[in-house]
This record gives structure tokens, C-alpha cells and sequence, in this order.
């Protein structure tokens, strides 16, 4: 065994936070560290950056622009990138839709899209969930008839996150309802100008536009949008869940978050002295940083065996929900560290240009959102009960 | 021994009850709560002709309630609804403190005329009673107070303020304050309001030079204050109550018609022993605030004590209960449409005012 | 609402302080407070001047002995026993067969039986557990097939608490395999100097003989013996488990336990003061005692319900799951308070003679070993799983 | 970046498994436990011919192994069986101090001709390594010391004490600790015998004017002390790895079997999710080793930072893993005869080792 990092792993590191210490612009760091809102231009200023560099989609083959990067050169990028205050890499065309149409798409499909990914011409939103069919997602209704050249598309979907800015979407539909219910079900490519599309904003409990319900109404798709076969989405589906999951413990979010929290528990003053030195604080804080500083070499383990080509199981499984515990602690001792300033909520000081004076500390303002926010970590992705059955069926079989 | 509400109060509790049922739905809830003062003014009028405020003061004030009792039936009442009137604020808070010291104020607040909040806790204070750098000085008849308020809830609508300022002592002693009335439009009186996440009107309050008159007696204004606080936090520990009774019924009635997988997620035994669990917390947190209001009217150390046990009690079973109720829903809670979002985001939020968690426990212990 | 005990109450307690002041043996409450054995001849010591007073069986319908009391007043008679040291009152014939006999029973068997457990002639077990029907009760085997005057038995039954002592044993046993599986069930009283009956001790992890394995073969039993009718054993069966449970929430002996590891909190020094004030250890301390404070409030709000007539129901399940669950928190926090003395374990030290010095604190010797034998709380008497099936079932009708 | 065992460690794990799976089932482990000694002799000579306790020893000082990975592999691998032979004692603590002061011994050591303990801590240390009130004082040219060691692991088997007293300083300094060699059978040693509940051997010592050896410089040990303990706590969290996996392994192997209600218990899905959180704190477990270990070479407050980190999650997770396990298998696991009784013993009295859950919480903050 070996826990540090190799000189070539370092070296890399080293290229890593001096290509972000250079090209990482303040501007945006500065949103994300501070919490604020980011807007469709920012995150496609930084993709821009790093696509010149050759690094916004390091997972993909070297032909497509990929990078050949090991799992835990992926793990240190991501760490660096959140320690940094980098915007986070929108998966949906980049990671999820990209390694289905490579494995599964056309020639013609992966020439004319991919590059389109990468320079930013398209942006793509998920088209999986649908009101009543959450964990259980084989369950989906939207409904794709074959007519003639085109697909005539019904139904509705939901939880489909920044899809307000999205050029397209590539969607789950039914198109059998014949033996099994996974049987009947395949992935498409819509585009969102497509006449009989609507986008209706889904509010979150904290005030913000995040996710949005889509409405299809006979909307017509070219058959040439269809990836793979018909009737075969699920496994494109499922392929696309289990694949790139560097990234699903969530380390370097937890860490920034708990790098931000130490700052927040230095400044907080309680009986006269800094929050962190309150031993019943100092004792959760320690806590979650034992945890994650373990979860750390837990992901590191996976993701070393993901190397030497074993495939991800319930590992991930394992890693989501610890992940998630781990980062929902933190974001509920930030909530506590603040005291009676976790109150206050001005939805506008979330925007760049706000330039009142805070309320409270400068911090505060979007740390009980977060906190309220984040909740939805251990529901999405495969709630953490849906994942404690897939652990309990493929690791203890039972 | 007897647990049961005597037949005043249960005729309190249920007309309360069925006028909140009738009158204050959620979306009129979001309404007031997102209305420019943050609240109804006009609501505000209907409970006090409901009596609901008046049930909070002592008959010798002008009141016919003020006990442990009754604080717990109206507010327990008020957390099922989320009201955002300023019960909490005007009534638990401002009138522990003027049924002492000022009770010529308590008609008008009885009769809904007149609101009044308690500027304590500053930037700096935490949650500790007895941090007040705000200072005020005599000038001839009158006094002046200088400070900086924070979190004051329901300033934004009170036509005055009952504001603590030192006039000896060093800033965490607890001789050395006292209390001032200060009206709300007086010079030097400046107001940041907000709206707190979960919906409620509050504001920092900064005062510069403003006029005030003092209640009470000067320097000795602390243990008052702990009393008023003590009653709040029966107060908002019966409000949390109520709010979770209502998140563990949504999220009950969610399990028998929500399904997964073909059938209603009621079935799942996970889910069936958490909302076993969260029953059990839910009746533990009512014992605590139970023990804590039958201690109001007792001497100090114990009130105190079994206040912290049911700040903690509360804070750590709301939290249980919020999260559950979230998780459970799933996704649909993290939206603003359903309404079970603003119940978890007032019985979390519950835990940031007067003392969270850990602050009681603390205190529980150095009281034991 | 008044949470003080009324005038009446409190001359009630009164006089039971009184009584256990100058009634309790010294030797016994010694034992009792030093987590000794307690042996057969000590629990029918005090059993036999608790009888004297009348105060043996307070649940008892008065025509048969009992006192009358209300709940509270059993509460409160619980809590200072607790206090004062009393070794706990066997339930088996006093408060679990008696009130079936009292409710099911023929006039023959209740003038018979009834004095006889009163004035400690018989000693009663319990004979429900099967290996193999742990919590499912219904699944039973022990059968008992009728031949003339008799009943046959054949079977057998295990976790027969203080079995090696008992002159008779309450069984259920299976008398069809018609119908449902609760049909077939009956209650049957067996005279353990029977041929054919076998007591195989059962050692439990801390080494202690408590409970047994009985083996029924061939063993003849009057039908005179039968309680009520034959296979209507289950209906007394569930009389027998809802009845009398005042004591579910182990108030009484959370309350002794948790005053005891006060005092060992503050003997146990750390880092130079006493454990007692070291945060972390204080905080779970005291979080245990607001969880039990409230928990008394808790049982006392069921208890004055159930005097006003109300049937104690999923209320009971509920006080069982907490009232174990603070128990075990408080015998865990025991064991922590010893630090490394909590490791040594010497048997025999349990035993009333025992005159060797103590190894570390004189309090030390049981601790762990109580830790480890309490885990059986949330397990027996229907396991904290089955009580939260029974919660979600009636509270919550799922 | 590597989490693999190399090949000779590899061989070793599955040699010692190998072993342990034909010479010591559960049944041979009691009767161990409770022989005269506590252990068995001629099991440990043979684990000696094996070269288990060389593989905890550096090639400098005549052993083959003696780094973090190697104490891992040997220790989980003990664990798994809860062996009762001397190796915490002998192999991780006493190994440590021999190794850095008198290689001398360590041939007796590995062949397993010789025992030795290390009599530290006390009656009123907790788990204060600091603490130390036995005092040594030089009389010619040998040494006496005087004190009472308490819950010295292995004592009664041991041919030598490696026993610590102050030479200098108060009773918590650090600085005044020296280590003494005393022979077992010198005079004024007196033991108190016992076995502790999971089924160790181990002893209270009281010396009388016994005759010591100095061993390493005067004063100076305290560092040496910890090191000692950084290793022993690698080896214990190991130990308790490998029981947590055979709890676990029982646990899932009855919900296969056990049947209520007519299903396998399995089927219940409170169980199946509980069983899904012990398997992730198992892994959390095993990574904190891995990180506890990988730093035992390292400066003294990294390693010492990782070695609490990993003693406290050890000390949590062991505790679910234990309690998880008792109450899953149900009354069975209340018996001596199941052996997931022994298992679960060991797994929590584990925390009362060299620092429990609390001890290396406040002192990984310290070292924050």
C-alpha cells in the first residue's frame, strides 16, 4: 500500500492548480465561494476555458477530445476544482449523454453532437423523471408513437434541472407497452425548439428556479434522433447511471464546504471565545472531518479498483450515501454555527450585482438555503433508501 | 397529577382551532408571509377579536389566561397553521416583560391596537441573555440609547420597541441592564427589515441617539428578561409542536397514497418504523414542554432548567422529525408548492431562536 | 393541567418510603445497589414482607388481595422501590398468570392458585418462547394432544426466565392445526415435578445462568389444568401481554441507573476533575436525563389515560422502544464512565460472599457485564422491531 | 497511489487465515480463554513457527515485516478468530519498545520462547499516557520501582514487565517517564490475575522495591510510550476490523436461515438497510486503518492525528456494527453458545483500549 500521491500524480496536481490559479477567472470564483447565484454565462465562460485547455471532458475517448485520465487524476481535478471555487461541470450533455451516443450511438450521431458538447453550441438537460415515477423510474409514461419518419411525443417530465436554459434533451419514452416495463422504453434526442414543448419552472423551498416540469404535446422527432434501438433505453439508461462516477461521494464539495465551515466557526464568537474552540461544536466538526477524511481513502479505493478495471457496484451505491450523510452534516453545522443569523434570507443578495451591506456576517446569507437546499442529496440520484436496497441485493444478497 | 386541559382552555384550543382551519390556509399563509409587512394586519385584528391575545395575559393585567397552559394551547394552534402574526414577538416576549413592568400598554395590546417588540440579542450576542453593549444614558428627564438589535422579531410592523440597553457593568454582566421603551418612529430609529427563511418578519434594528423612557428598574432588567424568554420558549417549542404534528400528518397521509414500484410507499417497512420513531418523538417533545410550562410559574433554576430540557428536547426531535418528513416526501418537499417545505423550514428554523440545541444543553447542565 | 403529585399522592409515597425504609433488609438492597446475585431465597424474602403489607400484588382485584391502587400510585410504588434498592417483584406468577386467571379462570383454579403465588408456595415460569418463534409467538410446536383426562405435551420451550427455580410453569401449547395459527392454541398449567420434563440451563454471554431450554416429553396434565377453553389459549395469551404495563417503560430502573452512574461520574476522574464535567461525557448524560424526564411525563400522561378507562394500546409499544432505548443509553454511558477497569470481570465477585478486594471501583465489576446482559431489553418482550411494526400498524394504519 | 497489499503480505494474510481456520474454531478459542493461563502455549509456539510474531518485527531487528500494512494484515486476521495469545502485549506494544531499546530480547520474542508486557497505565490514569505515579529510584547500579499497573494485558503469562515510572516530574508531565525491564518473577512483583469479559488475559501489578533494568535513557520515554501506542492502536482497530467482519458475516448468514413469520428475516427491509449502513461503516472502518497505518512512519502529529481519527471511528462504528449485530440475530445472540456473542464482546470492550470513542475525539482536535 501507498497513500501518498506519486511524483507524477503530484506533478499533475501542481499543473492542475496552476492552470486554475491563472485561468480560473476571480469573477466566478468569487461567486462560488460566496454562494451567489451563477447564470447560464458563467458556466459557459469556464467550460469554454477549460474545453481550449482540453479538460472539460477528460472522461472521454482521446478521439473525442478526451484527456486519458486515471481515476484519481479525475479525483485530485475535482478536488483542486472545488478547493478553487471553479462552477461545477453541468454533467448533462458532458457526462452523461456523451458516454451513451459513444457507446451506443451513431457515426453520425457522435460527429455532429459531441463537438457541439464540448464548444458549448448545445446545452443539454436530462429528460428521465416524471411526476409519480421518482425512485422508480421504470415506470414512465411519455409516450413516442412511430409515425412515418418521426416520433410523436406525449407525456410530461419532471425535476429537470437548469432545463430553462437547455437546447435539448434527451429523454426516456415509452414505446411499447409490451412484456416487462423496462422492455418498452427508449432514448431520444429532442430538440427544445420543437414546436409543443413547454417549460414550466419548478419553485424550490428556498425560493430559487432550479428545476423545471416539461410538458410534450405531439411533439415530432426525426426516427434519426432515436439512439440505439427501440425499446432498448434501459440499458442505455442504465449504462449512462453506472457510468462516471468519480464524482459521487461529492469529496471535494464536502471539502470545500468544510473548509468554509472552519472559516465560519473561527469567526463565530461564543461565550467569548471562536465557535471551534466550543467543544460540543469542535466535537461534530472533528466528527465529520474523521468521516470524511475516511470516506476520502473509501473513494479512493473504489476508484483505484474502477482503474484496474473492476466495475463499479454497490461501491457507488456505498459512496452516495455516505457522501451525502457526510455533506449534509456540514451543511447542518454551518446552519447551527450561525446562531440566530441563519435567519435572514434576502433572495437578491444571491445576484452578482447586490451591493447593499449584508445582514449578519458576510457569509451568512445562503447558508440556511444550502442547508435547506441540500436536503435534496440524499432523494436524488437514487434516494439513499433506493440505494440501501442495491446494496443489500448485490452485496448480501439478499 | 392531571395531564388533561381544563374545559376553558380545550374551548380555547378548538375555536382556535376551527378559525385557523377556516381562515388561514397555507396560500394565505404564503400571502401574508410574502405581503409587504410580512404579515396581516388585518388577521392580526381577528385574533385579537377572537380573544387569542388575550388569553396570553394575566386576568390582573387585563388578560384571562397567561399561563404555561395557555401559552401552550394558543401556540400549538398557531405552529399547526404557520402563523406569522406577532404572537411571539408582541405577545409571549413583550408582554412577559410588560405585564411587569408597564401595564397600561397591555389594553391596546389585547385589543390589537398596539404592536410591540422585544430589540435584545445584538451581533454579537449569540444567544447568550446577557451580552448587551448597547448602552443608554440620562439626559435630564429623558433617556438615549445607542445600539445595534438584531433579529428583532415583528419590528418591521411594531409601533414600539421594549429595547435593553446597559447603564453599568461590562458587557456579559447581567447587572447592569435595562429596559427602555422606544417607539418606533423616534428619531435615530433606523430599521433593516427581511424576511427570515422560513417566512417570518423581522428586522436589525440600529439605534442612534433615540429617545426612550425606562421600565422598570435601572441595572436589574436581566432576570426579567430570562423570564420573558423562558415563557417564549414555551411559546415557540408549542409552535414547533404544532407545525411538526401537521408535517408528521402530511407525511403519514403521503404514505397511504404516494406509490412506488406499484405500491404505496406506506408499505415500506423502513418507512413504517422512521414514522414509528418520529411518534415517539413527537410525544416526548409535547411531555417536555409539557414539564417545562407546568415550571413556569416556578422558582428560577428549576423554570430554567426544564426550559432548556424542552429547547433541546424540541430542537433535536424537530429536526428528526423535518428531515424525515423531507425524506419521505422526496422530491416533491424540496418544492415550494408543497406546503410540507414551510413546515420543515419553520421547525428547523425554531431551533435558531432563543437557544438552539446545544446552547440548552449546556445550560440544562450547568443548571443541574 | 398540574404536574406536581396531589396531597393523597404524595402521603402515598410517603408511606412507601417509610415502608422501605424500615422494611427493605439491608443485606438485600445492599445486594441489589452492588449488582450482585440475587438468589432464589432473596427475591422470596421480600416478596414475603411485601406480602405481609398487602403490597404484593397492588394490581390484584381486592377480593383477592390486591390494593386498589391507581396508576399513578403503582408508579410511584415502582420509582421508590427502584430507589430504594428492592430487588424487582417476579412477575411471572403475580402479574403475568394471575390476572388471566382472575379474568379466564375457574373459581376452583383461582382459589387454589391464586393465594398460593401470594404467600410464595408456588413459584411460576413462563413457558411461550419456542426456539424458532422468537417474536412470532403463533408459530409455537409444543403440542399437547388429549387422552382421556389428560393432556399429552410434547415440545419445547427456551428463554425460561428463572425456570430452575419454578414449581409450575403457564405453557402454551398447540392443541390443533386447524384454522389459523392462533386458533390452535391453549393455555395449559403444568406442575414441573411431572415426569418427562427437562430444565437445561442456558448460559447468557456474561456467563450468567438466568434463563433455560425446558423439554416436555410425554408429560401428562390433567385438563383440569386448562385455563378457559381449548384453543382459545391465544385470545389469554394477548390479555396477558397488554395487561399490567405500568412498568413498560422501565422508569424506575432507568432512574436507579442513571443516579448510580452519576455517582460513578463523579468518583471517575478525567484529566483531573471529575468525568462529571467533561463535555462530551456530560452532554450524553445529560441528554439521557431530559429523555427520561420527559419520558416519565410521557408514562405518567399513558397511565393517568389508562385509569380514566382508555386501553393502553400502540401507547405501550412506544413507551417499551423509548424506555429500553434510554436504559441501554444509560448502561452504555456506565461502562464508558470505567475506562479500561470496565474490562475486568470477575464471576464470582457477583456472589453475596465474596469478600476479596475489588479490582478498580468497588461499583466496577457489573458494569459491563450489565451493558452486555441489557441489550436483551430491545429484544425481549416482543422486540423494539415488533413494537414499531405494531406502532406504524395502529397509530399510523399502515 | 496503491491500496493493494504486495505479494508477501498477501501470502501472509492467507497463510494466517489458512491457519486460523483449521487450529482455531470458536470452540478451541474458549476453552483457550478460559484455561489456566488464558491462552494456549503451544498455540502460540506454533504461531512462532509460522513467523506471525516475526512478521511484526523490522529486518533491522531480526524480524520480517514490522511496518503499518504488516500489523494490519496480522491483526484483522486475528481478529477474525479473537485470538487470545499475547500478540497486542507481546507483539504491538512491547515489540515497539524493544525494537527502539533492547533488540536483545526480540530473538526469544520471535521464536516465542519469551513474553513480555508493557505494565503502564494505572488506576487513575483513564487513558492518560502521561499519567504516571510509580516511581523508580537508582540504588548502585540497579534500579527499584514501585507502583501499581492496572489491566496489564498478558501480565500473567509474561517472563518480563516492561514497566514505566517516573524518575523525575509530576504525575502528568511528560517529560520524568522512564521504562524499566523487570523480571516477572523478581521480587515485590505481585499480580492480580483476571480475565476480562470479551476473554483476555490481563492483570493488576503491584511492585514492591522491585529490582528493574533501565531500558533506553532516562526521562525520555514518553515519546517511546506513544509510538508504542500509535502501534497498538493500528493493531487493536485491525483486531476489531476483523471481528466486525465475522459479526457481519454471521449476522447476514442468519438473515439468510432465520425465519419468522414464515420468511427468512432477510426479507424485512429495516434489516436489509440496517445491514446496508454496516456495511459502509465497515469500509469507513477499514479506510480509517488504512490511513492510520499508512501514516505510522510519519512525523509524530500526523501520525498520532490519523491513529485518533482512526481509534474514534473504529470505537463508533464497532459499536453499531456490534449492537446491530446482538440485536439482528435476536435472543440467540444473548448466549454464550452463540459465538457471535464473543464476537460482539470483543468488538466494544475493544473501546476500552488505549483510548475510547470520547479520549481520541478531544485529542484529534487537539491535534487540529
Amino acid at each position: 500500500m501507498d497513500l501518498g500521491y506519486s511524483e507524477s500524480e503530484i506533478a499533475y496536481r501542481d499543473e492542475v492548480r496552476d492552470f486554475l490559479a491563472t485561468k480560473l477567472p476571480k469573477r466566478i470564483s468569487d461567486l462560488v465561494k460566496n454562494g451567489k447565484r451563477l447564470t447560464k454565462r458563467d458556466y459557459e465562460e469556464w467550460q469554454t476555458i477549460l474545453n481550449e485547455k482540453g479538460w472539460l471532458a477528460p472522461s472521454w475517448p482521446p478521439e473525442w477530445g478526451g484527456a486519458g485520465w486515471s481515476a484519481v487524476q479525475k479525483h485530485i481535478f475535482e478536488e483542486e476544482c472545488c478547493r478553487a471555487g471553479a462552477p461545477r461541470i453541468l454533467p448533462f450533455g458532458l457526462g452523461m449523454l456523451a458516454p451513451v451516443l459513444i457507446k451506443f450511438g451513431t457515426e453520425q450521431q457522435k460527429s455532429h453532437y459531441l463537438p457541439r458538447i464540448l464548444d458549448g453550441t448545445d446545452w443539454w438537460c436530462q429528460g428521465y423523471s416524471e411526476p409519480g415515477a421518482g425512485s422508480d423510474l421504470a415506470s414512465l409514461k411519455t409516450k413516442a408513437e412511430r409515425q412515418g419518419d418521426h416520433y410523436i411525443v406525449n407525456g410530461q417530465k419532471t425535476w429537470t434541472t437548469l432545463g430553462q436554459y437547455a437546447d435539448w434533451i434527451f429523454c426516456l419514452v415509452r414505446t411499447s407497452n409490451e412484456g416487462k416495463r423496462q422492455e418498452g422504453i427508449s432514448f431520444l434526442l429532442i430538440d427544445m425548439k420543437t414546436p409543443g414543448i413547454e417549460v414550466r419552472p419548478i419553485i424550490l423551498l428556498d425560493g430559487e428556479h432550479e428545476v423545471n416540469e416539461l410538458f410534450f404535446t405531439d411533439v415530432k422527432v426525426p426516427v434519426e434522433n432515436l439512439v440505439g434501438e427501440e425499446n432498448m433505453g434501459w440499458t442505455y439508461a442504465k449504462y449512462l447511471l453506472t457510468h462516471e462516477r468519480t464524482g459521487t461521494a461529492g469529496i471535494g464539495f464536502s471539502n470545500a464546504a468544510l473548509e468554509h465551515l472552519k472559516t465560519i466557526a473561527s469567526t463565530q464568537m461564543k461565550s467569548g471565545r471562536p465557535l471551534k474552540q466550543d467543544p460540543y461544536f469542535a466535537a461534530r466538526m472533528a466528527k465529520a472531518e474523521i468521516d470524511l477524511e475516511a470516506m476520502k481513502t473509501t473513494n479512493l479505493r473504489v476508484l483505484t479498483q474502477a482503474d484496474s478495471g473492476a466495475a463499479p457496484g454497490p461501491e457507488s451505491s456505498m459512496l452516495k450515501i455516505k457522501g451525502t450523510v457526510i455533506r449534509q452534516e456540514i451543511n447542518d453545522l454551518a446552519r447551527r454555527a450561525l446562531g440566530p443569523y441563519a435567519l435572514p434570507f434576502v433572495s437578491e443578495a444571491l445576484d452578482e450585482g447586490y451591493n447593499e451591506s449584508p445582514i449578519g456576517p458576510d457569509y451568512a446569507n445562503p447558508i440556511a438555503a444550502d442547508y435547506f437546499n441540500n436536503r435534496k442529496l440524499s432523494i436524488f440520484a437514487g434516494s439513499n433508501e433506493i440505494q440501501r436496497g442495491i446494496i443489500s441485493k448485490t452485496k448480501l444478497g439478499l | 397529577m392531571n395531564f388533561d386541559l381544563n374545559e376553558d382552555r380545550r374551548i380555547l384550543s378548538d375555536t382556535l382551532e376551527k378559525f385557523l382551519r377556516d381562515k388561514y390556509p397555507i396560500e394565505k399563509r404564503l400571502e401574508y408571509s410574502q405581503s409587504e409587512h410580512g404579515f396581516s394586519a388585518q388577521m392580526w385584528q381577528e385574533f385579537a377579536d377572537l380573544g387569542i391575545i388575550g388569553a396570553l395575559f394575566s386576568e390582573e393585567v387585563g388578560g384571562f389566561g397567561g399561563h404555561g397552559d395557555d401559552l401552550m394551547v394558543v401556540f400549538e394552534q398557531l405552529g399547526k397553521a404557520l402563523v406569522v402574526e406577532p404572537f411571539l414577538s408582541t405577545g409571549a416576549l413583550s408582554g412577559t416583560i410588560l405585564s411587569a413592568v408597564d401595564s397600561d400598554l397591555i389594553e391596546g395590546v389585547i385589543s390589537g391596537q398596539t404592536q410591540i417588540s422585544l430589540a435584545h440579542s445584538e451581533p454579537g450576542s449569540r444567544y447568550d441573555l446577557a451580552y448587551v453593549t448597547s448602552s443608554a444614558r440620562q439626559q435630564g428627564e429623558e433617556w438615549i440609547v445607542n445600539g445595534h438589535k438584531s433579529v428583532v422579531l415583528g419590528a418591521g410592523s411594531a409601533d414600539k420597541l421594549i429595547v435593553s440597553a446597559r447603564t453599568s457593568g461590562a458587557v456579559e454582566d447581567e447587572h447592569g441592564i435595562s429596559l427602555f421603551l422606544v417607539d418606533a418612529i423616534a428619531s435615530g430609529v433606523e430599521l433593516r427589515s427581511y424576511s427570515t427563511i422560513d417566512g417570518y418578519g423581522a428586522a436589525d434594528v440600529m439605534l442612534t441617539n433615540s429617545p426612550a423612557k425606562l421600565l422598570g428598574e435601572k441595572d436589574s432588567a436581566f432576570s426579567l428578561i430570562e423570564l420573558a424568554h423562558a415563557r417564549a420558549i414555551v411559546a415557540v417549542c408549542s409552535q414547533c409542536l404544532g407545525a411538526c404534528e401537521i408535517a408528521k400528518d402530511m407525511t403519514v397521509e403521503y404514505m397511504h397514497t404516494r406509490k412506488q414500484f406499484g405500491v404505496i410507499i406506506g408499505k415500506f417497512q423502513v418507512l413504517q418504523h422512521r414514522m414509528a420513531d418520529v411518534l415517539i418523538e413527537l410525544e416526548q417533545m409535547r411531555s417536555s414542554i409539557i414539564n417545562a410550562a407546568g415550571f413556569l410559574d416556578d422558582h428560577r433554576d428549576l423554570r430554567e432548567k426544564h426550559c432548556s430540557a424542552a429547547k433541546n428536547l424540541t430542537g433535536r426531535a424537530g429536526r428528526q422529525i423535518a428531515e424525515e418528513a423531507i425524506q419521505i416526501h422526496g422530491g416533491i418537499a424540496m418544492t415550494w408548492e408543497a406546503s410540507v417545505s414551510h413546515y420543515a423550514k419553520h421547525i428547523i428554523m425554531i431551533d435558531h431562536l432563543f437557544g438552539d440545541t446545544d446552547h440548552h444543553l449546556e445550560r440544562y447542565i450547568e443548571l443541574s
